[in-house]
């Protein structure tokens, strides 16, 4: 494993090497909210942040992302015909990501990655990113990462790690991505491997005891999938719920979409867009009949997806890295740190 | 605020155990600072978890479209009049509520309280005029005044406007101009307002926290999601999210009570109001009109005056 | 790297109205690029998107069989935005095929006896498998054939020169019906799929297998009656609908729990069904 | 910009402005030809959905007539619409849509003159301000760009 230093002062000089071959993104402060952001030459982002108020997930999968284009003009020899658009997959750098949200795109990719069928779009997207990560020292108290199989110095989903360490950042570079991203901004004070692990690895303690919330998630891989959708309390917690979709829309995990044609005079474009399971249009049938009708039913569809349905399909985790962004903007508090722990101590 | 929590508790256990009500809407403790979760009540022994404090500014007119049992339910000055609209509109019956009718001094802005500091808020207390914050390495008092949501700063329905019940004493309502800033705007030229509100909705996602959370907002289908034809576009692309808000304003018109609902629950702190009350002066000024005081009027969209205005029409 | 969203360009070949109605019809495909018919490739009980430039997709069950070869066909039925444009196209009109998606019971129903029960529409998956299956190379491989298939009236049903053709032979049992009808040369069953499903389907047994696609009406009515001649649950196969985007298991809106109907469906056993969430 | 011809919609009541507009052009009344006429059954019926669609369509103005107060056909679809009317051009113009874009009128049958004369008041105050700069649907900047890279 290599550690390298970089000293605050020459921060900006290679981000500003990076400029040419990267394209760089990083949280800025607008309105009193951090976010995500590409960032101009020049521009650097801002580090005194909690987190940013929506995920970066939108980088690698856009809200509104077109998918094909077509003509309906009939002179047009290739009218009606959808056709695939040159998209911008240069390599890119999402400097400064939480290591939660950089987590998400590993529980995220099972999703757009399959054995049978591979999402172009998120994949080119997501091969052509660096994520370079920022160790989180200063969580908020709805951040309940380290129980979710994650922390604020976790590594999984991230080619590089910065640690602030007042006047430099130390870095772990943990993948050869990571490596080249790098030489290219021209960083080259090597670090003591042994030093470096130990001085990360005390922070990292101080880190996790900062982190005050937790879900207990133990039990739900046993737990009857029936017995959990049958179970009484779905009633008490979606009662509350306005069914927006502000907390799959802030989720760095929610990677649900819907596909939309849109026409202009004589051309089209095929795009898509987020959806979410808050709202009845998700999966109301061309009948007008509706399986999930009810406000009850979609909140227990999100929860149930999260924290069971994910949990069978794939044998482990919650599909949650514990960012908290659901807890903090949701207009009516429901939290999923205690939805968690009702499903997990359920006994039905 | 601890002194209205328990008028409430008390006037809801007595409703259920004389079996006046169902049911009781109110507000739980919330797990986050300065957020309370709406919550339903429906034995004498749960009644302990309502409660009453400066962050219930979600309005629970909400939770009663289509509700067929007997409710009980808490109202602030703006609760009260969605209830009166929601009555008018046969979203409710009256003989169905009991309204317990709380006098309001307003609600806390929780965006703003969140953004005066540059650390984590772990708690938040108050008492009676004043707000204790409190995060990791500082503590600091706010007067509530200066804090409260942009609505609450200029209501002046504080007072339920119809109520069975009352957690407290009425308290004396403000004097104060509603409509400083919209003024503001109807002095600019197009091209400035085009680009204020440009700006305004930059932000916004389309999860349409705005539009679900308002009382008003009840329709089957939302003309969001009509596809034969369609009227708006689905993307975040500005024209399309810029026709929504103006729709979904627009459907308020007459109706909206300046809750705040809206702007509360945006999770971009985009200041939706500024088309609501647009509509709400123009109410006032072209028809006297205010939403929601009385049962006995309907609303200006929903009649005529053979006078109304109409200099604008050729 | 093949993009799964992308459609095949296909022209449409024919259009023939089924029903009474009107509200069906079948839409015969021909595939502009010769080499994207045999990427194509696929079994009855598959679906694809059909999709139509400036409208969108919807998911439609492939009527064609895979033994009917330079052509596709989906028999559609007028309910949205994409359907009611599909219908208001002709003969020429250039239009997408995404696909083919889905589950197929094809290596479970190898060398077995097969019990068919439709109704409706829903029967245009059915006719593919009752063509796949008595192609002369197939025959051989299944052991009794049964069909029962209902509609509203004998003008709702689909295929009707297809349905009288079957009733002439003697290697499968077909027992067509309406739920009602006033015409006199009806020859055939009056009366409710469950009903007829009582009188006329074999009893179970392990190398029976039902394969069931309607209206959920009939499917509920239906199952007690196929637990009564003694078929096990995990016998029985049926077809289920869901609101789909992608097909492909990926857009997230069509699971019932850990199944995505598009992509682990659409065909589930009742066996299946009684561990899943009753979401449907 | 000497050449340019504005689109203007105009959504006519069946019972009055549009017979005002056939009046007008059986007695040969010269008016400009910038209005695309839709004709609608009342002006209660004019839905503000409309006119947003004209306008986010490309509508460089948008024009509704109906009848005079008290003689709507449906006894008070015009009162009603009135109100609908005045709140709603107010909101489109707080949001920045120039006043000249949005017009309304109340013709009669058989006001075929004052119909010319509308359309003519329409059609140069829509003139005065020129094609739209917002607010018109077009194809997204991915797209755009993605063709300029393909040139390149």
């Amino acid at each position: 494993m290599r550690f390298i230093t970089i000293d605050k002062n020459s921060w900006a000089n290679g981000l500003e090497n990076l400029y040419g071959n990267y394209r760089l993104f990083g949280p800025v402060k607008n309105n009193n909210q951090h976010f995500f952001k590409e960032l101009a030459k020049g521009e650097l982002p801002d580090f005194n942040y909690l987190n940013t108020r929506l995920s970066p997930k939108s980088l690698v999968f856009p809200q509104t992302e077109i998918m094909f284009e077509f003509s309906l003009d009939e002179n047009d020899e290739q009218h009606h015909i959808l056709k695939e658009i040159n998209k911008d997959y240069s390599p890119r750098a999402l400097i400064g990501i939480r290591p939660c949200d950089a987590a998400s795109f590993m529980l995220v990719k099972r999703n757009f990655d399959t054995p049978e069928y591979k999402d172009n779009y998120w994949l080119h997207a997501y091969e052509s990113t660096i994520f370079a990560g920022l160790a989180c020292d200063n969580p908020c108290n709805t951040c309940f990462c380290t129980s979710a199989g994650c922390g604020p110095f976790h590594e999984d989903g991230l080619d590089l790690l910065l640690v602030d360490e007042g006047d430099k950042f130390i870095v772990k570079i943990l993948t050869p991505k990571g490596d080249n991203f790098i030489n290219s901004a021209g960083w080259e004070t090597e670090a003591d491997p042994t030093a470096s692990e130990k001085i990360i690895a005390e922070m990292q303690i101080k880190a996790e005891e900062k982190i005050a919330s937790s879900v207990s998630t133990d039990k739900l891989k046993n737990k009857s999938t029936i017995k959990l959708y049958d179970g009484t309390f779905w009633d008490d917690i979606a009662f509350a719920c306005i069914n927006c979709g502000t907390c799959t829309y802030v989720c760095p995990t929610c990677w649900c979409f819907d596909i939309q044609d849109e026409v202009t005079r004589n051309s089209g474009i095929r795009i898509r867009n987020w959806d979410s399971c808050m709202y009845p249009l998700f999966t109301l049938h061309g009948t007008g009949y509706n399986p999930r009708n009810t406000k009850m039913q979609r909140v227990r569809q999100r929860f149930m997806h999260k924290l069971k349905y994910y949990v069978d399909k794939y044998g482990d985790g919650i599909q949650c890295v514990g960012c908290g962004r659901c807890i903090r903007l949701c207009p009516v508090n429901i939290d999923i740190r205690k939805v968690c722990d009702i499903m997990n101590n359920y006994e039905g | 605020m601890s002194d209205y929590t328990s008028k409430i508790k008390e006037i809801s256990e007595r409703l259920l155990k004389e079996e006046k009500v169902e049911i009781i809407i109110g507000f739980r403790k919330g797990t986050v600072p300065m957020m309370n979760e709406p919550c339903f009540v429906k034995t004498p022994e749960d009644v302990k978890e309502l409660v009453w404090d400066s962050n219930c500014g979600i309005n629970l007119a909400n939770y009663l479209t289509g509700r067929k049992e007997k409710i009980a339910i808490i109202a602030k000055g703006c609760d009260s009049r969605n209830i009166v609209t929601h009555i008018i509109e046969n979203k409710i019956k009256r003989e169905q509520l009991l309204i317990i009718g709380v006098p309001c001094k307003g609600m806390i802005d929780k965006n703003k309280i969140t953004s005066m500091f540059e650390n984590e808020i772990m708690e938040v207390s108050e008492d009676k005029e004043n707000i204790t914050v409190k995060g990791e390495g500082f503590e600091k008092t706010l007067n509530k005044n200066d804090v409260l949501q942009e609505n609450c700063k200029i209501c002046v329905h504080r007072n339920p406007v119809i109520y069975d019940e009352l957690a407290a004493d009425l308290i004396d309502e403000q004097k104060v101009d509603r409509y400083e800033d919209v003024r503001k705007i109807e002095a600019m030229s197009p091209e400035e307002k085009w680009s204020y509100f440009d700006d305004l909705l930059s932000p916004c996602i389309r999860c349409y926290a705005c539009r679900n959370a308002c009382p008003l907002c009840y329709c089957p289908t939302c003309f969001v999601d009509e596809s034969m034809p369609q009227w708006v576009g689905k993307s975040i692309d500005p024209v399309d999210t810029r026709t929504f808000h103006l729709l979904r304003a627009y459907h308020c018109a007459g109706r909206c009570t300046d809750c705040g609902a809206c702007e509360r629950a945006c999770p971009m702190g985009i200041k939706v109001r500024l088309f609501t009350k647009k509509l709400e002066k123009d109410c006032l000024e072209l028809y006297g009109w205010q939403a929601g005081l009385s049962l006995n009027e309907r609303p200006p969209l929903d009649t005529y005056r053979p006078d109304d205005p109409e200099d604008f029409i050729k | 790297m093949q993009n799964p969203y992308l459609p095949y360009p296909v022209r449409i070949d024919e259009i023939i109205t089924e029903t009474e109605d009107k509200n069906l019809k079948t839409f015969k495909l021909v595939f502009i690029n010769p080499e994207d018919e045999k990427k194509f490739s696929y079994m009855p009980g598959q679906f694809a998107e059909l999709s139509v430039a400036g409208k969108g997709e919807i998911p439609i069950g492939i009527a064609s069989s895979p033994t009917e070869k330079g052509f596709i066909k989906f028999t559609v039925n007028k309910v949205g935005l994409v359907t009611t444009c599909l219908h208001s196209m002709k003969p020429g009109d250039i239009i997408g095929v995404r696909g083919p998606l889905g589950c197929h019971p094809w290596d479970t129903l190898k060398g077995k006896s097969v019990v068919i029960i439709g109704g409706g529409f829903a029967f245009t998956t059915l006719r593919s498998s009752i063509v796949y299956m008595l192609d002369p190379l197939n025959r051989k491989n299944f052991k009794d054939i049964h069909v029962i298939y209902g509609a509203r009236s004998p003008g709702m049903l689909l295929y009707r020169n297809e349905l009288a053709a079957w009733e002439t032979r003697d290697d499968i049992k077909m027992h067509i019906t309406v739920d009602g009808t006033d015409d006199p040369e009806w020859k055939y069953n009056v009366g409710f799929v469950p009903t007829i499903t009582e009188q006329k389907a074999p009893s179970g047994d392990s190398d029976t297998f039902a394969l069931i696609c309607g209206p959920p009406i009939m499917i509920k009515f239906t199952q007690p009656v196929l637990d009564k001649l003694g078929h096990a649950h995990d016998h029985i196969i049926m077809s289920l609908e869901m609101r789909m985007k992608c097909g492909i298991g990926i857009c997230g809106r069509c699971n019932i729990g850990k199944e995505y109907v598009c992509k682990d469906g659409p065909l589930f056993t009742l066996a299946e069904l009684n561990n899943m969430p009753k979401e449907y | 910009m000497k050449d340019w011809k504005p689109r203007i919609v105009g959504f006519l009541c069946n019972w009055c402005s549009y017979g005002a507009a056939d009046l007008a052009g059986v007695s040969r009344m010269q008016y400009p030809p910038n209005v695309r006429v839709i004709r609608i059954p009342c002006s209660g019926r004019m839905s503000p959905k409309f006119i947003l669609a004209a306008f986010m369509k490309g509508a460089d103005g948008i024009w509704v007539s109906g009848c005079h107060p008290g003689d709507c056909h449906y006894m008070e679809g015009n009162y009603y619409a009135r109100r609908k009317f005045a709140l709603f051009k107010n909101l489109i113009e707080y949001m920045g849509i120039e006043p000249g874009r949005l017009h309304f009128s109340w013709i009669s049958s058989a006001e075929s003159t004052k119909f010319a004369r509308v359309i003519n008041e329409v059609t140069s105050a829509v003139k005065a301000l020129g094609p739209r700069k917002h607010g018109i649907k077009t194809m997204p900047d991915e797209l755009v760009k993605s063709k300029i890279s393909m040139a390149k």
